[in-house]
């Protein structure tokens, strides 16, 4: 260190900035959490040395690399390379969970299919919101399959192909027996 | 006489040790000698020494202070017994376990001060002061499971069923009004003199119902006695009631 | 500088890591918070690049700038040149010092972990004060890991990888032998 700096700020004075003014500016810039203006720089710069024309030859060796020096408010700031983001970018799937009445309404749907909103909601004792048929929508585990021939013809809902992935079903004769799923005696006697 | 004065150095500045152990440490540190070699017997003279120096200048000591104190003077009592004795060798056994001590404690010193050493980060290097992130959270997709699945089909068709209101099965009952009708379809076919019982409708047959209807039927005939529509005779308590016809005029039927 | 990377990048197209394989490595390095492991960044280069490779070739680059790649905590991570820190310290804000006290726990925490609360008393003579123990959570140098199987099942406490990165240790292999602590007292103690 102490070597270094001296017969180079004094050729660098009169071609460029020494290397240890380089050195210096990038450490601060890596090291700062902020922006790093040229006035901040030239508080830790030695004697003599241009901040300014430290900073465009600092920027200057990081042109094309993994990581470059963008002029940002304020500042400069090191940022990754922008062609570079698709590579690093990890995608974290955190699948949510479907609610209790998209739920409930998704089984009806599926064990009374081809079924009608009023349907549903008779079964479930309540109005159903279009929330939850939205949700249900989007999640693409329901879709509407046609109308029924009744008066206001109504549209007919049922799950979708993917719904049986979804539950890893070969086919709906897959889903468990309603008569399995109801025991016996207490359903005949309500 | 200079182990007087370095008590009273260390009495002065008790305040500044970490407890007991750290003074006693500091004792062996400077005994100049390797841990391993210093004389336990010394030591706690030394210790003891600084306790009565503040206890001198009555000088608030901890209770641990005062607990090690007098470990040590039951040490020191051991120590100086001839060696040989059970006491003597119960003795050494504390002062080594005391000695051991010290060194773990000077171990920890010496790992500290070579932490202390190291290259530390956040001051003799500095990390970048904005990492960036790259994770990106994707919440489109939805968990689902067939128990889950399951589970709400049985809770939603539980609370469907539980939405809909008791009823309770409505009872036949047959009403007084019943009863006038039907004794009087039925007096002009029955013979002089009839029991109640035999006024009661057919289809009838629930116990409850009976009963029902036979009380009915009753309140039906004291009614129709009153009017002077047909006669009432029982012939004894509880016995059988009996109903007759009403010949020609009008009679009292009590 | 200008005379430096370009040819070798060329001739290292032949033998060694490409110049895509090292700019990801870069990125990815410099925007982690956290030290990189090879596994990890061989998760994101192309196929047939070999991640020590790159990183040997990261590091290579880096040297005697004011930024270098440091191997801590079972990875990589850049960290500003050491001599600069005098330089730094003026300007980049720094952690709070650890006092005496909360030195000797973390080694007292290094050395004997898992370690509970009543052995490392048992171990400095004194009682744990809660704000030492506040202090070391805080600065994420220590932390819970389960409970000791014995009445009251204490909590046992060791140390973090962040410690590993703190103290510019590769792992916990790397801290001196205890008997190695001891050997100098002298040298130590003095």
């Amino acid at each position: 260190m102490e070597d270094e700096p001296p017969p180079k700020a004094e050729v660098q004075a009169e071609t460029g900035p020494s290397e240890l003014a380089v050195r210096l500016a990038e450490a601060l810039v890596f090291a700062s959490s902020e922006p790093v203006s040229a006035r901040a720089l030239g508080q830790i710069l030695p004697e003599g040395e241009e901040a300014e024309a430290v900073l465009a030859e600092l920027a200057r060796r990081y042109e094309g690399r993994g990581v470059e020096l963008a002029a940002v408010a304020g500042g400069v700031q090191f940022r990754t390379a922008r062609d570079l983001a698709p590579n690093l970018r990890k995608v974290v799937q955190q699948p949510r969970r479907l609610p209790r009445v998209a739920m409930e309404t998704l089984a009806i749907i599926a064990y009374h299919q081809p079924v009608t909103r009023p349907e549903i909601e008779a079964l479930r004792g309540t109005s159903l919101s279009q929330e939850t048929l939205d949700l249900l929508l989007e999640a693409g585990l329901v879709a509407p399959q046609g109308r029924k021939e009744a008066p206001g013809r109504p549209t007919l809902w049922g799950t979708t192909p993917r719904f049986l992935a979804a539950f890893s079903l070969g086919s709906l004769a897959d889903l468990p027996r309603r008569e399995d799923l109801l025991a016996g005696p207490p359903a005949a006697g309500a | 006489m200079s182990e007087a004065s370095s008590s009273g150095q260390l009495l002065l500045r008790l305040e500044g040790f970490e407890g007991p152990l750290d003074l006693l440490l500091e004792l062996a540190r400077a005994q100049k000698l390797d841990l391993a070699r210093i004389s336990i017997l010394a030591l706690v003279e030394q210790y003891l020494a600084v306790i009565e120096g503040a206890r001198a200048v009555r000088l608030e000591l901890a209770a641990d202070w005062l607990v090690m104190a007098a470990w040590l003077a039951w040490l020191k009592s051991r120590l100086l017994l001839p060696a040989g004795s059970p006491e003597a060798e119960e003795g050494e056994r504390a002062a080594d376990v005391l000695a051991a001590r010290l060194a773990a404690l000077e171990a920890m010193r010496a790992a500290s001060l070579w932490l202390g050493g190291r290259t530390m980060l956040g001051r003799d290097v500095f990390p970048r002061g904005v990492p960036e992130s790259f994770v990106e959270i994707d919440r489109s997709g939805f968990r689902v499971d067939m128990p889950a699945l399951l589970a709400a089909y049985l809770g939603a068709l539980r609370r469907a069923q539980a939405a809909v209101r008791y009823q309770p099965p409505p009872l036949t009952v047959w009403t007084v009004q019943d009863a006038l009708g039907r004794l009087e379809q039925l007096l002009g076919s029955v013979p002089d003199w009839a029991s109640l019982e035999q006024f009661l409708p057919e289809q009838l047959l629930a116990p409850d119902e009976r009963r029902a209807a036979l009380a009915s039927t009753l309140v039906a005939s004291l009614e129709m006695a009153r009017d002077g529509g047909l006669r009432l005779r029982q012939e004894r308590p509880f016995g059988p009631i009996l109903v007759g016809r009403v010949e020609g005029g009008a009679g009292g039927g009590r």
